[in-house]
């Protein structure tokens, strides 16, 4: 066997960065965004306007089963959560379903975590990393509401979609998991949706957000919106 | 547009949703059936003006098939319900 | 740079400026209508900068191609429709002037001011209502040629095939309250609901807030004083506006749209408005319609020629853009507003040639009466208007007096000297979103006016919608519309609305005498041109409902949609039957209000593709992209013919990500399998893949894919691409009613990309990359294998759907590039080719299998489709065995099964029909040709069709296709084109 | 001219004869009539006409073509799949073509062509199937490509389109629109003249049925005795059935078009586009009609709804990119009642007497003039006349559906 080159995880996006003549770097496997402008500028955009990242490579599982709450409960030392609700990057889309974000690269530990969990507690419980078959887009900034008011039928006002709560919704025409989860005072919504529609869903929004000034931020501003 | 109330997410649109007909029942022992009987469970339907129980399936949301009441003249949803609870 | 004065001297009704007018005379812009230059202020409407100039004549009408000019002013009637550009049918009337704006007249031939089409009037004795109808029926041959002719009369504005699509797009907007109109009934409710601490989105249609009052005085009963008491700088005689304007702006909660029209109420509180160019789609928990009115019409001789105004057209045209629009007026009235107007215009120096006044004087209670009396302005009191006077335009008023059944007396008829007939005679409440919530209407007799009098819970009625015109009646009736609208929405307590609107001891505005008879042509409907002898007649024949009339009429068919109409013609048609207004009824209200573009309807272009994680690989690759379902898939890469003959000889690729892939978990698994497939399940070991088909319950074939036993609790399946967001679907709706015990399923298709390395060398590609054993015996056909692929993890399946040795490489879709590009690269040496879906059909018709969608529909049965194979009719019970267990009884009337052509270089399209010649020299269809290539590898054209069961079975058998131009003959071929027995497959 | 027109031009004052009168309810007639469309009007007139039974009684619960027969975007073809559908819908074209004539009343049918869009390799291939059937069944119908349809229809863009290309088009010269109402006018006049009973505003409450056969109908204006029944109610067909217990194989799905302002004449032919879901002309007043398929799910409701709106303008705008401005006047929806099969239902039913001319779903209008010919026929005969054999209510017990979805999906 000979293998020339080591293997590498590439966005739905990839192209598209490119295209926008992004620099990249490689974080856990993935080759992500670093910078499209400049990250002062593109802090600027997000923090005024509203901007648009290519997070595909937060961890994603699904967590299915009657039993899924109580293996969750078990593992993590969570409290009950309701429908749409979330917490420390766990959210229940139904009473047997719960999805699970994590930062990239911690999937495979907190899937083998509740693979333990749920083998010992006899539950069938079906966990699905799903990582790679879903695109993550995170909408930043103080006009992401307006932004996703074009795209979207939910309320996105913030008594009807709080932070830290996730909702299975149409977007452009597409089924997507919207999350809210604010950066600070900044709001902030990530779209997780088939990775196939990823670059439909990513030129629509670009398309859409025109008005506002939309643009894409590279993983430097984005960390540094969050470290702020 | 009509608003739907999934069980599980509450109120959308009713474009989150497909349609699923009328609620129908397999028959339980279909080898039991005549042809006759067979072809009534595949064809007719009662496709009434008035109140009817039909199936729902939140194909944009969570992806429950659900049931509905509604009016099918004026389209008022009289309840929805998960399919567990029918008889309830 | 033109001076204000030179656009005073090319605009000579313009008069001096006004408070509260919404142009800008700091400024002028230049456009063209009709070729000949303009000058406008910017805030200028095309019809009132073409009025300042003196410009009368806008349009031409539909059928009788009749001179038309302004007319209602607020963008409700067809008069003022003109082509702006690449825009037909834009309402001069509310459309700003642009700088360069490129305005003509339409309908017109050769030009607005001499269109010989105008001619068809003459003949128009002989053009009653239904004319078509009872013309040119004989000889019917003919009948193309004239409809030709009568299609180039008809139509308004052209459309310029090469506009560009232009920018669109649309905003959902989420609220408490929905008030709809900004005039002082609006503004209140607003005010109320907002108070009350609901969200509340206030929309209006126009650019500024006000409603009426920002070109009328308001009407208070108290008021005494006469308008031309204090002219010019007061301008602005509304004391409440500014108060309430003020009012909206201090108040967060209300949002406002101005220039913003509702469209339409839909179900469950779903409101369309727009904007220009974006859609607002709207979900509210209540609203209140306070939509105003739109004034009528009066019916008499000649109430189309340009210079008959309705009062409301002259206020706006004084008020907000400082136009007038005549010298001498006649103001024909039944009502208050009438007098107003006149007032108005005295007050503005303007010879008011006679108020004629329907009713005596006692029954008026103008506070302007005595002014405008004493001032001398010639009043006839119980008159009324038989004629507009004038060719192209108003030169006179022919009037005459009322007897006292109300009848006109002809022998007081007079003419009066004037260039502008105004007429104000009442109102029709603009109550469409109403009736469209499911509000009942009521005809009120003392109003004279068709009045909603219950709406649904949730929706209110408030101002001259609801009939009510004072405003300090309004305000109070809004208000308490508007609380209860919050309350609705969870604010407040909801009060019990007062049984009749609080104006109910309001004079009646309307009048009930909508037609003065005459001997001249009396429009009721503009935009149609249908008069009141057509209506009568129309009745006459039969067409006596509210509904017929309208249809064989066409009356308020038009762009009007009824505004200046739809009420006349309840009254004449009422009376014509001998019916009540109630007994007549109404036609139904349907969106939009106002017409709107398809591009805002259409919004920013959504339409979803899926593509794989290699699309820009194909792509750069030259690939030739096809749509498949929302997929874009390579179809070929220049040479399909080449790249099946690489896979046959060698080894090739192909993207195959589309592949539904579903993960079914759980102890009932097992069981599912047998209920949901034809197919036998039960003895598939872990490690093991099985092809199996898909049925419903009425037997058809719904899909075919593969199976795989992946680990003990857990089953890998494969669905066609673009079935497999159906089937996860259909499996859920099994799953979830009644057959879900033990089973979670989820989608994987997006989660693998996958690819199918195909051909003799592929054992060898695949070696290079992974340590996994791949020889036969260690993973032989339809075996399922986990293995590192060029260091990825990935899941391997031996299928053949090629017909050759082939590895179906499921990857993580994150790593599709890198695996695909590596296993391009460990099989340059073998010479690989990528290749497409054209390549992939042709291999697969080599082998005759089928594809689900092109070779079966809607009517094909497994048992058919040569899959009987798969049927296993002793398993307990499945979808679809009652049916098919029919179907094997009766036996299959048609097969589909395999055909090569005698002469082999003939390929018949697919979708041709097999034939049997008939005696009687005609063709009989048995069947048709559902799949067919020229195979590449056997050098002939084979393919896949259905014949009769007899003659499909038997192999070799002769039948004729119907080809373009002769028949063609071809033989049953029973088995794969191509290695039959499958042994490639197996090596 | 005609004589009619040129007598009402010069005596002015004279009424104009009444397309039809209003009756008092008869105690009984020879046949009722369920439905005032242009299925059971065309049905009435057929039986006065072909078959001299006069004593007939329509009866419609509001007025007449307030049904489908009012709403339909009046697209008339006959390039179907089944030969037994194309042989069906071309004999009702026929007929169709000497319609204004035999009813003395102009029904303005402009036979313009019809074009049906593939945007797919596999709609491709219905259309060149649809094509080969129409031609053995001596039906002008053929395949035709891109230059062609350019030329044909210059508005439509035929370019480089990634989503939805235009690979070709089933061509169909004979088909074209009508006006819609004319041919419910038209046909109730002529029946009217030979003595048929209009009745307007009269529901239908109920059927009288003894021993398996019919004896009256119940109405909102008093009960009528009778031998013979048709329900041609289409969109309410069911609960028409219902009244006796039977249900039919039918499911109510609103159908909703609309309208635009009247436009200069640039499109002459009726376009179609199955992928996309529309179909789309310009009517002899500059209108465009265009309706789309059937709503999304079962109702009885007439609302319509904004999703259909937009969805519509997306979709023409695909075809047609320069339509930005045009500006949509009126919308409006219908019911359609629709078979499993998307072939319509036409003959006996388990009770004597009762019959039934529905399953029209979203196609029916253009069939009005050949299924009133064969009912009538088949109600003075008592014999199902071969040409709508294959469309009997027991096709579905004895599994022998006649499969039209491939022609008859998207609504006209
Ligand atoms: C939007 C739309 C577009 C369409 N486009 C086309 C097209 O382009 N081409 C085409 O061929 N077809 C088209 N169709 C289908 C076509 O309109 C119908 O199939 C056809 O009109 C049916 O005619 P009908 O006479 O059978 O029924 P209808 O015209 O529907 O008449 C049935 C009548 O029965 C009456 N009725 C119902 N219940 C009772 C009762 N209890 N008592 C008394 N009367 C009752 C109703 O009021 C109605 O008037 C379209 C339909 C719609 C809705
Ligand atoms: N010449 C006159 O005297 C005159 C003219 C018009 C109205 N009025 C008076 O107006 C008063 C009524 O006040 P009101 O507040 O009820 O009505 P209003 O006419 O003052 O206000 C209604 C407002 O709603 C807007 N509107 C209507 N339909 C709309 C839609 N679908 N979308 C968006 N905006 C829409 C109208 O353009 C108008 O601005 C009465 O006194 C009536 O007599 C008088
Ligand atoms: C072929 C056709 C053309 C139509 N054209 C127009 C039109 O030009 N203007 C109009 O206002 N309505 C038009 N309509 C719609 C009717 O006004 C009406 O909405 C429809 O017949 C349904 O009736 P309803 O709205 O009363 O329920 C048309 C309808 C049909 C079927
Ligand atoms: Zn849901």
């Amino acid at each position: 066997m000979s293998t020339q080159k080591t293997p590498i995880k590439l966005t739905p996006l990839h192209p598209i960065a490119q295209r926008l003549g992004a620099t990249f770097i490689e974080q856990h496997g993935w080759r992500i965004p670093e910078v499209y402008t400049t990250p002062e500028a593109e802090i600027a955009t997000a923090s005024e306007r509203v901007a648009l990242a290519d997070e595909t490579p937060n961890g994603k599982l699904l967590i299915e089963g009657e039993g899924a709450e109580s293996v969750l409960m078990d593992a993590f030392d969570l409290g009950s959560l309701k429908i749409n609700e979330g917490r420390d990057g766990i959210y229940r889309l139904r009473n047997d379903l719960f999805f699970i974000s994590t930062p990239p690269g911690r999937e495979v530990r907190t899937q083998k975590k509740l693979m333990t969990g749920s083998a010992a507690s006899e539950q069938f419980v079906t966990i699905t990393e799903v990582t790679h078959g879903r695109v993550e887009i995170r909408v930043i900034g103080t006009d992401s509401q307006a932004l996703l008011s074009k795209l979207c039928g939910l309320d996105f006002h913030s008594s009807a979609f709080p932070n830290e709560t996730a909702k299975q919704s149409s977007l452009a025409k597409t089924t997507q998991l919207i999350i809210r989860g604010d950066i600070g005072e900044l709001p902030a919504f990530s779209i997780i949706g088939t990775q196939s529609l990823g670059p439909y869903v990513w030129d629509t929004m670009m398309e859409a957000g025109k008005e506002f000034g939309l643009v894409p931020i590279g993983r430097a501003a984005l960390a540094a919106l969050i470290e702020a | 547009m009509l608003l739907l109330t999934c069980p599980n997410c509450g109120d959308r649109n009713v474009s989150e949703f497909h349609f699923g007909g009328e609620l129908s029942s397999r028959p339980k022992d279909p080898s039991a059936l005549s042809n006759a009987e067979w072809a009534n469970y595949l064809y007719m339907r009662n496709n009434v003006m008035d109140a009817q129980t039909e199936w729902w399936h939140h194909n944009a949301g969570c992806g429950l098939w659900f049931l509905a009441e509604r009016h099918t003249r004026t389209n008022e949803v009289i309840k929805t319900y998960p399919y567990a609870k029918r008889d309830a | 740079m033109r001076t204000e004065q030179d656009a005073l001297t090319t605009a000579p009704n313009r008069l001096h400026p006004k408070q509260g007018e919404v142009i800008d005379r700091s400024t002028t812009i230049r456009f063209t209508f009709d070729g000949v230059e303009y000058t406008a202020y910017p805030g200028d409407t095309v019809a009132s900068a073409l009025t300042a100039a003196g410009v009368k004549v806008l349009s031409r009408s539909f059928k009788y191609h009749r001179p038309r000019g302004v007319l209602c002013c607020s963008g409700h009637c067809p008069n003022c429709l003109v082509q702006i550009g690449d825009e037909p049918n834009v309402r001069a009337c509310t459309r700003p002037v642009e700088e360069g704006m490129d305005v003509h007249a339409q309908n017109v031939w050769p030009s607005l001011n001499r269109d010989l089409l105008s001619l068809t009037q003459l003949g128009s004795r002989f053009m009653p209502v239904g004319f078509y109808y009872k013309t040119f029926i004989r000889p019917q041959k003919l009948w193309p040629l004239y409809e030709h002719t009568l299609r180039h009369i008809a139509g308004l504005g052209e459309v310029n095939l090469d506009t560009p699509p232009g920018e669109f797009d649309k905003q959902y907007l989420h609220t408490d309250v929905v008030v709809v109109g900004g005039g002082p009934a609006g503004l209140s409710a607003a005010l109320s609901t907002a108070e009350a601490g609901a969200q509340v989105l206030l929309f209006d249609e126009n650019p500024d807030l006000g409603g009426h009052l920002r070109f009328t005085v308001p009407l208070e009963s108290t008021s005494t004083t006469s308008r031309s008491e204090d002219p010019d700088e007061s301008g602005h005689a509304s004391k409440e506006l500014p108060e309430l304007l003020e009012a909206i702006n201090q108040q967060p909660n209300i949002t406002v749209f101005a220039d913003t029209s509702v469209l339409g109420w839909y179900q469950d509180n779903w409101l369309c408005a727009v904007k220009g160019t974006r859609l607002f789609k709207i979900r509210t928990k209540s609203m209140v319609v306070a939509t105003g009115a739109y004034e009528m019409p009066l019916i008499f001789d000649n109430n189309d020629l340009p210079g008959v105004m309705l009062g409301s057209a002259v206020q706006r045209l004084v008020h907000l853009f400082g136009v007038l629009p005549g010298r001498q007026v006649v103001i024909v009235t039944a009502n208050e507003d009438g007098w107003d107007v006149a007032a108005d215009l005295q007050s503005l120096g303007v010879n008011v040639a006679a108020i004629v006044e329907e009713r005596e004087p006692n029954a008026c209670s103008s506070p302007y009466q005595d002014g405008l009396v004493n001032a001398g302005v010639p009043v006839f009191y119980r008159h009324t208007i038989l004629e507009a006077l004038g060719s192209n335009a108003v030169s006179g008023a022919k009037i005459a007096r009322l007897d006292g059944g109300g009848e006109i007396s002809p022998s007081t008829a007079q003419s009066l000297q004037c260039d502008l007939i105004v007429t104000s005679v009442g109102w029709t409440p603009a109550t469409e979103l109403a009736y469209m919530t499911g509000g009942k209407s009521e005809y009120n007799e003392d109003r004279a006016e068709i009045l909603p009098v219950s709406t649904p819970p949730g929706i209110y009625v408030a101002g001259r919608a609801a009939g009510t015109h004072a405003v300090d009646s309004q305000i109070a009736e809004a208000q308490q519309a508007g609380s209860n609208a919050a309350a609705f929405a969870g604010f407040g307590e909801l009060d019990e609305p007062a049984a009749q609107p609080s104006g109910v001891l309001e004079p009646r505005r309307t009048s009930e005498r909508v037609c003065v008879p005459g001997k001249k042509k009396r429009f009721v409907c503009y935009c149609e041109d249908v008069t009141d002898e057509d209506v009568e007649t129309a009745i006459a024949e039969g067409y006596d409902s509210i509904e017929l009339l309208k249809r064989y009429s066409t009356i308020s068919m038009g762009p009007c949609q009824g505004a200046m109409c739809s009420m006349n013609t309840i009254h004449l048609c009422a009376r014509a039957n001998g019916w009540t207004v109630q007994e007549t009824g109404t036609t139904t209200a349907r969106p939009p209000t106002t017409p709107v573009t398809l591009g805002a309807l259409a919004g920013q272009n959504m339409e979803p593709v899926q593509t794989t994680p290699l699309h820009q690989w194909h792509l750069d690759q030259g690939a030739d992209m096809m749509v498949a379902g929302l997929w874009l898939r390579p179809n070929h890469y220049g040479d399909p013919a080449a790249e099946a003959l690489g896979v046959r000889n060698r080894v090739g690729l192909i993207d195959v990500s589309p592949l539904g892939k579903l993960q079914l978990t759980g102890p009932g698994v097992p069981e599912l399998l047998e209920r949901i497939y034809i197919n036998q399940w039960d003895n598939l070991r872990v490690g093991r893949v099985r092809y199996g088909v898909m049925c419903n319950d009425e037997g058809v074939v719904l899909n075919d894919g593969v199976c795989a036993h992946l680990r003990d609790d857990t089953w890998y399946m494969t669905t066609t691409s673009t079935g497999a967001t159906t089937i996860f679907e259909w499996l859920q709706w099994w799953l979830q009613s009644g057959w879900g015990e033990g089973v979670h399923l989820t989608d994987l298709t997006d989660i693998y990309s996958a690819f199918n390395l195909a051909g003799p060398q592929s054992r060898a590609v695949l070696e290079k990359l992974t340590d996994r054993n791949l020889a036969n015996k260690a993973f032989p056909y339809m075996r399922i294998r986990s293995a590192r692929i060029a260091d990825v993890p990935c899941r391997l399946l031996r299928l053949g759907f090629t017909g050759e040795l082939s590895y179906e490489v499921h990857c993580p879709s994150g790593y599709a590039l890198h695996v695909w590009e590596t296993l391009m690269d460990a099989g340059r040496e073998f010479g690989i080719v990528p290749f497409g879906v054209e390549a992939q059909r042709i291999l697969r018709l080599e082998k005759a299998h089928l594809i689900v969608g092109q070779d079966t529909d809607a009517m094909s049965d497994p048992l058919s489709a040569n899959m009987a194979w798969a049927v296993k009719l002793d398993k307990p019970d499945f979808l679809g065995k009652p049916s098919l267990m029919r179907i094997s009884a009766e036996g299959p009337k048609q097969l589909l099964v395999g055909f090569k052509m005698v002469e082999s270089d003939v390929v018949p399209d697919e979708g041709l029909q097999i034939v049997q010649p008939e005696a009687d020299g005609g063709l009989k269809i048995i069947g048709w040709v559902t799949s067919s290539r020229f195979s590449p590898t056997l050098k002939e054209a084979i393919g896949l069709c259905w014949l009769p069961a007899d003659l499909a079975s038997q192999n070799g058998a002769p039948f004729t296709i119907r080809m373009d131009k002769h028949l063609a003959e071809a033989r049953v071929h029973h088995g794969a084109f191509y290695d039959p027995d499958g042994e490639r497959l197996r090596t | 001219m005609s004589i009619q027109l040129i007598r009402q031009a010069f005596n002015g004052n004279r009424p104009p004869p009444k397309m039809w009168r209003s009756h008092e309810l008869k105690e009984q007639y020879d046949v009722v009539i369920i439905g005032g469309g242009a299925h059971g009007l065309a049905c009435a007139y057929y039986l006065a006409k072909e078959h001299g039974i006069t004593d007939v009684a329509v009866l419609e619960k509001s007025y007449i073509g307030a049904g489908g027969s009012g709403r339909n975007t009046a697209i008339i073809r006959s390039n179907y799949l089944t030969p037994e559908g194309v042989r069906f819908y071309n004999d009702s074209v026929k007929l169709y073509e000497q319609l204004s004539d035999e009813l003395n009343f102009n029904v303005m049918f402009s036979q313009r062509g019809h074009l049906t869009l593939a945007h797919t390799d596999g709609g491709v291939n219905t259309m060149r199937r649809r094509a080969e059937v129409n031609q053995i069944e001596d039906v002008d119908s053929r395949l035709i490509f891109p230059d062609e349809i350019k030329s044909l229809c210059p508005s439509l863009d035929v370019s480089d389109h990634p989503r939805y290309p235009i690979l070709a088009a089933l061509y169909h010269p004979p088909g074209g629109i009508i006006r819609h109402d004319a041919v419910v006018w038209g046909y109730a006049h002529q029946a009217d003249v030979r003595g048929v009973h209009i009745h307007q505003n009269t529901e239908v409450t109920g059927l009288k049925v003894q021993d398996g056969k019919v004896t009256g109908v119940e109405t909102s204006r008093g009960h009528i005795k009778t031998g013979t029944v048709l329900n041609a109610t289409a969109g309410w067909a069911s609960t028409i059935t219902a009244m006796v217990g039977i249900d039919l194989p039918l499911t109510t799905i609103p159908l909703q078009a609309c309208v635009t302002e009247p436009l200069k004449p640039f499109l002459d032919v009726v376009v179609v586009s199955g992928s996309l879901h529309v179909y789309i002309s310009q009517t002899d007043r500059g209108e465009l009609v265009m309706g789309a398929s059937v709503d999304p799910f079962s109702s009885y409701s007439m609302a319509g709804s904004l999703t259909f709106l937009e969805g519509i303008a997306g979709h023409v705008l695909e075809l047609f990119p320069s339509l930005s401005h045009v500006r949509i006047l009126r919308q409006w929806a219908g019911i359609c009642e629709m078979p499993p099969d998307y072939s319509p239902i036409m003959g006996f039913t388990p009770i004597n007497g009762f019959l039934i001319d529905v399953g029209w779903g979203t196609y029916g209008f253009k069939a009005s003039p050949i299924a009133g010919k064969t009912l009538a026929e088949l109600i003075a005969t008592s014999k199902t006349p071969t040409l709508i054999a294959p469309f009997r209510l027991s096709r579905f017990e004895e599994n022998d559906l006649v499969g039209e979805k491939g022609a008859a999906a998207v609504g006209h």
